[in-house]
């Protein structure tokens, strides 16, 4: 009984990070998806965002929901400023060069934070209560997050199943060429698209925060950016909802799986819970090798 | 035999001689030194997969840890003590068996994969193995092996100075001649072309007549026992530690494949330098700025990938298409 | 023994004496190296303003301290620590931050047989390896925990089930060690023993599973981030404990900056906190020379260099191990790191950090006592050991409806 | 004895049935024209036979030996080599290196080096007129030049069978005729290839085929010397239309 | 109607075309002819902008549209049929010939437009949800042809319409590029490497070799000048 009660406490918090994972990755499937970029500087937007987020609630008391909206201009100025300023020498040059490129990008942000607001780790604390569900208690900033996450996800499949912008995006991703004698204006989308793409990384950095308001700090975001990549695939890379699907996968395995390892003795069952979810990956790309919700 | 293709080794070999005889005798300038080639074997290693495959390997790293492992198992075991520095190559061996088994398992199964797809499961490949080690507590679980005492034991504490700070990276030295070999060899052989082929164009070169399923194994492999090698002196011999938070590290891949990118991938100077570079920058804004180096090395790179997009061997190579200097570079 | 050509040695003294070594500015240690960089800087100014610098045969000679970038790197520390060995001519090096990185350059100092003092890396197994140049300056993880277990024995014998949940990492699984053998040592039942991983941005299955076992004491931690979350979990998920202690996080202004009255009355071991009782007088009632600053100069030095960040035990600890040097030195009287370091082991003094002395044959520090800090009334208190006290222990911990009511946890 | 043998091949795309029950012998030496209207699985065919798909139904045999099941890159070795409709030129390397890997691993797997694999490289390029590009990277050729090196590739794997999916389509009359002549003038000399090739463009097939196969809809719906098929009225019906025909004969 | 004047272009460093100047009259079909490599794509691509010119003009219309992005003018009628394809591979038929309706102009006439190439192309009816990339050579050509009639341009230059399509289908759509020309007033620009067909149905013939104009004339002179056909048409 008291093992069910921790197994169905550890499954719900397992969606609510589950989301939050979702939502971190979204940006990066859109830009891998559109430009074929692996943006290995990931996590140094949510980092900003995360910051964004700190600085807008200590110095004006500002609630995160509101900051999210700030995050994802500056967000997508900086993604316009990457995209102009980097990105669009290399659109015709090997692949992997672009990694390079983001790669460079995400320790140039991660070092100017550090120049700026040092190396410290920084938190703060938004009270807004928390929820009871008899197995496990939720603060009610996760559930926040949690919400803002479905939103944004439908949100932006709407975006791109409905609109002309997102019909017409799906295009470029599939032949430039042929986007091109449509009148698709090629480099508008790729600018756009980088830019939402980094928009959306640095907002979900605010949400973040929602999820783990403390340890702010210019370093945080590497640990993101390896799970984002590997729920992008989960999800089927170019797919930003397949993203959101694949998140709620990790986090549950992650969380889930906690209970039922802690019964082995001897080992440490949450290494083994990051282990799992890994395997998991594994297994289930060679299933479906194009991820959940890829297509061939 | 065309003897004019062998030029480009001569070449790599050439640097390296330059790099050793300039660290063994500039003061202070060993290190140095060894960072870059440390640099360059990654890059060569990672090279002999990625450059003829296009296949990227993001975990390549866990290799590299397997091989710290290896090594750090056989030079703690006390029942190897008596080996004295014969030591080393049960070491070597171990960790090239331990990354060898891994690597055909991994092949065996996700080089069916195929662009981010296989890019990715490399990566959980990587974390899989790091999380194994500390979940189910082996090899010493999160606390890793310390191997400063048992070396000192097995050889005796001068020789076991020695083997840290010089002969681990005169070793390192040695393997990147090795890689430089293989890929030479590699760009003149059956091998080499189908790999390419592969790389261009998997299902055209299937219908050619190229078994690309054993080619990229191969290549995988041989990629991977390399870095464990280098994984076995470069951390193990030389740091004296191998804990698996820093043997499992990723930034270790993107670092392998900003020197390849740098250098040109699939070029056997490529690799040579992109490691040069990436050394020469980071110790020298290190030593200018301390703090600052990446902040100034960050803009760099991004004009070095503007600049020469695929690389600097890559873009040379074009140059000297049809050059005399052509022989030379490859 | 005075020999002829000793004259030539004296004329051979350098302009300056230079300490220094590798740190991390950029990368996972940067926090850590930023404060040690600044504590270094400061005793450095203090040595030559108030001392003029190391005493050589009479000769004041100014120290300097020499530091560069390793980017908490492993592969970067052991070409850092070559160069400052033999272009900067650095003999009296001091150790990198962390335990691994500490190791990686030890290598190269026993090279070049210069002395090595480490003030950050903490595991014991670094004494374990036969190294001989090499000291310590900060008490060894093992030390870090018990503290707090020291204390509960003394204030309250009833509270007997103490829970340990740790990052898995190198340093934490040392501190965790200690801990357990001497929770075992002193009679507690260990109800929980767990560990939570490095990358791991969730704590609440493991949370929820604590929460189970009902414990009285909770002891864990592994660094800043993950300290500070471990917190703010606790409280999301409603575990009232009697005391919790949590490595390294709670130590920071940071903490109370981030969770706000939320961190009342929350603990953690330290190696030093502001404020601390080291002084002459106290010097004096041990037995022992006092050296270096007093803690007020300390903090006015600091602070000029930091411009006003608040110094935590990594900037005290560096600190602690460049006066160490500038001590044994000028005791040595003589700058052959061979001569200091057999000076090193008969020394015993107390700076502002607290006593230093340590085994001769492995350099660990024995003398140097960490303390418990806890959040009291918005400020961090020294609260165990006794002597060392600013404050009494506020015990048991505030609940969490006081604590979210916003309620301090001020001892009467 | 015939090379190539195949009976009730059948190739299904969900509910379309691409290639549907063919039965197809080819002859050693034999010039084959395969034509067909759009979409009825010429190229669809190829793929079953160089193993890029393998059949749902049927088998395929190479001089009685069952290769239905054969891994594609096995196939190649035994002989069968094919250029691609969409060119597929292995784009980061040069011309030469290109159609050496064609030696390299066709019939002579395993009997001839790197250095004769550059040079029957350069033979073939020499034949179809890419000499003069032989160092360019593959990928700056403009798509014709792509689908002769194509053709040069294939031939340099000394195969006992091309298949040669519209390689002449886009190309100008003149060309045609040369290349066409080229390919007869292989078939030649060496004896040891048999080319079979689909084309839209009945100047080339006329002047080439001996015979000629006709599908639709997945069917074979003419087989025979290539006069015959292309004065058949089903085929002139479905396939050449009014307009061809004139084109034809004027 | 289309103006290009010393129009220059290339790629990296090498140049393809070399001061080229051309005319399409409203409401006729114009032919460029030309063998292999003479850079008649790489023409028709810097006018729509797909690649930048170096150097020249080009007018549409009588306006000066040489560094318009191709997506303006599009918007302004002019469109393309690329040479190897360039359909969505992943999209369906469906979806594909609906992109060519992207432009705010394009999509006003879309009923109508489906009407007309539903006509044209039975065939893409028939298989609106197969996905664009598993038709075969010939379908994906009808499917490119349909998608840029489906943007409605005023100017439209296919290039070698013709190349993969069954001979009966070549008569068909060459019938439907003039049926189209009349009926809509198109005017078109033609790349052939059908020489014949394309005099049949051009007006006026460029010939370019090695990225200069050679010769030009209406079609019947061409048709009738030895010396171009046996130098540039190898017929
Ligand atoms: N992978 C696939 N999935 C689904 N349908 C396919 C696939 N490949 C081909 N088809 C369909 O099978 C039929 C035969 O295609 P195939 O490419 O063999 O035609 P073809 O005879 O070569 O035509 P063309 O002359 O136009 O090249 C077509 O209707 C095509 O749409
Ligand atoms: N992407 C490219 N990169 C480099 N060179 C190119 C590229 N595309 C074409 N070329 C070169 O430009 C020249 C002209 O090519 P273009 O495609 O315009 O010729 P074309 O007249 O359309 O020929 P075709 O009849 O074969 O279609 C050729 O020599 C070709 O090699
Ligand atoms: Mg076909
Ligand atoms: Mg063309």
């Amino acid at each position: 009984m008291e093992f069910l009660r921790m197994f169905s406490g550890d499954l719900i918090n397992g969606i609510i990070l589950g989301a939050v994972y979702g939502l971190m990755t979204m940006g990066l499937s859109l830009i891998f998806g559109v430009l074929k970029v692996v943006n290995v500087g990931h996590g140094a937007f949510i980092m900003v965002g995360a910051f964004i987020a700190y600085w807008m609630f200590t110095l004006f008391g500002l609630p995160p929901l509101l900051s999210a909206i700030l995050a994802l201009i500056v967000g997508i100025a900086l993604g316009f400023f990457f995209y102009y300023v980097v990105m669009k020498w290399l659109l015709e040059a090997p692949e992997l060069s672009t990694l390079l490129a983001t790669f460079a990008i995400g320790i140039f942000l991660a070092e100017v934070a550090k120049a700026v607001w040092g190396p410290d780790y920084r938190g703060y604390s938004w009270n807004v209560g928390s929820l009871n569900l008899g197995v496990t208690t939720i603060p009610m900033a996760k559930v926040y997050a949690l919400l803002s996450s479905i939103v944004i996800a439908v949100a932006l499949y709407l975006w791109f199943k409905k609109t002309r912008a997102g019909n017409a995006l799906r295009g470029v991703v599939e032949d430039k060429e042929g986007a091109r004698v449509c009148g698709i204006n090629v480099e508008g989308y790729y600018a756009l698209s980088f830019a939402i793409g980094i928009g959306l990384t640095v907002m979900s950095g605010v949400f973040i925060t929602l999820f783990v308001p403390v340890g702010i700090n210019p370093y945080m975001g590497e640990v993101y950016t390896i799970k984002a990549f590997v729920i992008a695939v989960l999800g089927g890379l170019a797919s930003p909802w397949g993203a959101f699907f694949g998140g709620f996968i990790f986090g549950l395995v992650e969380n889930g799986s906690y209970a039922i390892l802690g019964l082995i003795p001897g080992v440490e069952p949450f290494s083994l819970t990051q282990c799992l979810a890994f395997a998991i990956l594994l297994v289930l790309l060679l299933l479906k090798p194009e991820g959940l919700l890829g297509k061939k | 035999m065309n003897k004019g293709k062998y030029y480009p080794l001569f070449v790599a070999i050439g640097i390296f001689l330059v790099l050793f005889i300039f660290g063994k005798f500039a003061q202070g300038m060993w290190e140095p030194v060894a960072l870059i080639m440390f640099y360059v074997a990654v890059g060569e290693a990672f090279n002999v997969f990625l450059g003829f495959t296009g296949y990227v390997n993001f975990g390549y790293v866990v290799f590299m840890g397997l091989g710290s492992y290896g090594m750090a198992l056989v030079v703690s075991s006390s029942s190897m003590a008596g080996l004295g520095p014969w030591i080393l190559i049960p070491g070597f061996l171990f960790a090239a068996i331990m990354a060898g088994i891994l690597a055909a398992g991994v092949g065996a199964i996700a080089l069916r994969l195929r662009g981010a797809y296989f890019a990715i499961a490399t990566i959980g490949v990587n974390q899989g193995v790091k999380f194994f080690i500390e979940g189910a507590k082996i090899w010493g679980g999160s606390e890793g092996i310390i191997i400063s005492k048992p070396l000192k034991v097995a050889l005796g504490p001068h020789l076991a100075n020695a083997v840290t700070t010089f002969w681990a990276d005169f070793l390192v030295f040695m393997i990147a001649i090795l890689a430089a070999v293989i890929t030479i060899v590699f760009l003149h052989t059956r091998l080499g072309y189908g790999l390419i082929a592969l790389r261009e164009d998997e299902d055209a070169a299937r219908v050619m007549g190229v078994n690309t399923t054993k080619y990229k194994n191969i290549a995988f492999l041989v990629s991977s026992i390399l870095a464990a090698l280098v994984g076995a002196t470069a951390w193990c011999l030389k740091t004296t530690y191998v804990f698996p938070d820093d043997v499992f590290a990723l930034s270790y891949t993107v670092d392998a494949i900003v020197i390849v990118m740098m250098g040109g991938t699939g070029t056997l100077l490529g690799p040579v330098v992109g490691g040069l570079i990436y050394g020469i920058l980071k110790y020298w804004l290190g030593i200018l700025l301390p703090g600052f180096q990446l902040l100034i090395l960050a803009p760099f790179i991004i004009i070095i990938i503007i600049l020469f997009p695929e690389g600097i061997v890559g873009v040379l190579k074009k140059r000297v298409r049809g050059k005399k200097l052509e022989k030379f570079i490859a | 023994m005075v020999f002829p050509f000793s004259f030539s040695a004296m004329a051979a003294l350098p302009g300056k004496v230079v300490i220094g070594g590798p740190i991390s500015l950029s990368g996972k240690f940067a926090k850590e190296g930023q404060q040690s960089v600044w504590g270094i800087k400061a005793m450095e100014k203090w040595v030559n303003a108030t001392l003029g610098g190391v005493k050589i045969k009479g000769k004041k000679i100014p120290v300097a301290y020499k530091y560069y970038d390793d980017e908490s790197k492993k592969e970067v520390v052991t070409n850092l620590m070559e160069r400052l060995i033999t272009k900067d001519k650095v003999k009296f090096t001091l150790a990198p931050y962390s335990s691994g990185l500490t190791l990686a350059a030890a290598p190269i100092v026993e090279k070049y047989g210069v002395l090595y003092n480490s003030h950050g890396g903490a595991s014991n197994r670094i004494f374990e390896q036969g190294f001989s140049f090499i000291v310590q300056t900060l008490s060894p993880a093992s030390e870090y925990q018990t503290g707090p277990l020291e204390m509960i024995k003394k204030i309250d014998p009833s509270a007997k089930r103490v829970a340990f949940l740790f990052q898995d990492n190198e340093f934490a699984r040392a501190v965790a060690k200690g801990a357990e053998a001497k929770a075992k040592k002193l009679g507690f039942k260990v109800v929980f023993n767990r560990t939570y991983p490095k990358s791991a941005r969730d704590l609440t299955p493991v949370l929820t599973e604590l929460k189970n076992a009902k414990a009285d004491i909770l002891i864990g931690g592994g660094h800043f981030a993950d300290g500070q979350l471990l917190a703010k979990q606790l409280d999301d998920m409603g575990i009232n404990l009697k005391l919790v202690s949590i490595l390294v996080a709670p130590t920071l202004p940071n903490f109370y900056q981030a969770l706000g009255t939320m961190a009342e009355s929350y603990m953690a071991p330290g190696q030093w906190g502001i404020g601390a009782k080291y002084s002459p007088a106290a010097a004096k009632k041990e037995g022992i020379p006092y050296f270096g600053p007093t803690q007020k100069e300390f903090m006015k030095y600091f602070l000029k260099e930091s411009k006003g960040v608040k110094p935590d035990y990594h900037g005290a600890e560096a600190a602690a191990a460049f006066l160490a040097y500038v001590k044994a030195i000028d005791a040595a009287n003589s700058l052959d790191p061979k001569v200091v370091r057999k000076v090193m082991n008969k020394l015993h003094f107390m700076t502002f950090f607290g006593d230093w002395k340590i085994d001769p044959k492995t350099g660990m520090q024995i003398a140097h006592k960490m303390v418990v800090l806890q959040w009291q009334g918005k400020k961090l208190q020294i609260v165990w050991p006794p002597a060392a006290q600013t404050s009494k222990p506020f015990y048991p911990m505030l609940t969490i409806k006081q604590r979210k009511a916003g309620k301090l946890a001020i001892v009467k | 004895m015939s090379l190539l043998e195949l009976k009730g091949v059948t190739k299904r795309f969900g509910g379309l049935v691409a290639v549907d029950h063919v039965d197809l012998v080819i002859n050693e030496g034999e010039r084959l024209g395969i034509v067909g209207t759009n979409g009825s699985g010429k190229t669809t065919l190829y793929n079953l036979i160089s193993g890029v798909y393998t059949c749902d139904e049927g088998s395929i045999l190479l001089e009685g030996l069952d290769i239905t099941n054969m891994p594609a890159y096995k196939r190649a070795h035994l002989g069968l080599a094919r250029s691609f409709q969409i060119p597929r030129p292995f784009g980061q390397i040069t011309v030469r290196e290109n159609v050496a890997i064609g030696a390299l691993f066709g019939t002579l797997i395993g009997e001839i080096g790197e250095d004769e694999a550059l040079e029957i490289g350069e033979y073939y390029l020499e034949k179809v007129g890419l000499y003069p590009k032989r160092n360019e990277i593959a990928n700056a050729l403009t798509p014709i030049e792509k689908k002769l090196m194509e053709v040069a590739r294939a031939l340099s794997m000394k195969p006992r069978l091309v298949l040669l999916d519209e390689a002449m389509a886009g190309m100008n009359p003149k060309d045609i005729d040369r290349i066409v002549e080229i390919i007869n003038k292989i078939h030649e000399e060496e004896k040891i290839s048999i080319v079979s090739m689909v084309e839209h463009i009945m100047r080339a097939v006329v002047n080439f085929a001996e015979r000629v196969v006709v599908m639709n809809q997945g069917k074979k719906i003419a087989d025979a010397p290539t006069q015959e098929a292309l004065n058949d009225q089903k085929v002139i019906d479905v396939y050449l239309g009014r307009f061809a025909l004139e084109e034809q004969n004027a | 109607m289309l103006k290009i004047v010393n129009l220059e272009a290339g790629y990296g460093p090498m140049q393809v075309l070399w001061k080229i100047s051309l005319n399409a009259e409203e409401g006729n079909v114009t032919a460029l002819l030309g063998p292999n490599g003479a850079g008649k794509s790489t023409t028709l691509m810097s006018t729509l902008g797909s690649i930048k010119p170096w150097g020249g003009e080009i007018y549409f219309e009588g306006k000066d549209v040489t560094t318009l992005p191709s997506h303006k003018k599009v918007e302004m009628g002019m469109t393309l049929v690329p040479e190897g394809r360039h359909v969505f591979p992943n999209l369906t038929v469906r979806e594909n010939i609906l992109m060519g309706a992207y432009t705010k102009r394009a999509s006003k006439l879309m009923k109508e437009s489906l009407d007309l190439i539903y006509t044209l192309f039975p065939i893409l009816k028939e298989r609106p949800g197969q996905k664009a990339g598993t038709l075969s050579g010939g379908q994906q050509q009808m499917l490119t042809i349909a998608r840029s009639l489906m943007t409605r341009p005023k100017f439209l230059m296919l290039d070698e319409p013709s190349q993969g399509l069954a001979p009966k289908l070549v008569g068909e759509v060459f019938e439907t590029i003039q049926k189209v020309q009349s009926d809509m007033g198109l005017t078109v620009l033609l790349v052939e490497q059908n020489v014949d067909i394309t005099l049949e149905v051009a007006k006026y013939v460029y010939i370019l070799h090695e990225g200069t104009i050679k010769a030009e004339g209406t079609s019947d002179t061409i048709k009738h000048s030895e010396d171009v056909r046996v130098a540039y048409l190898g017929i």
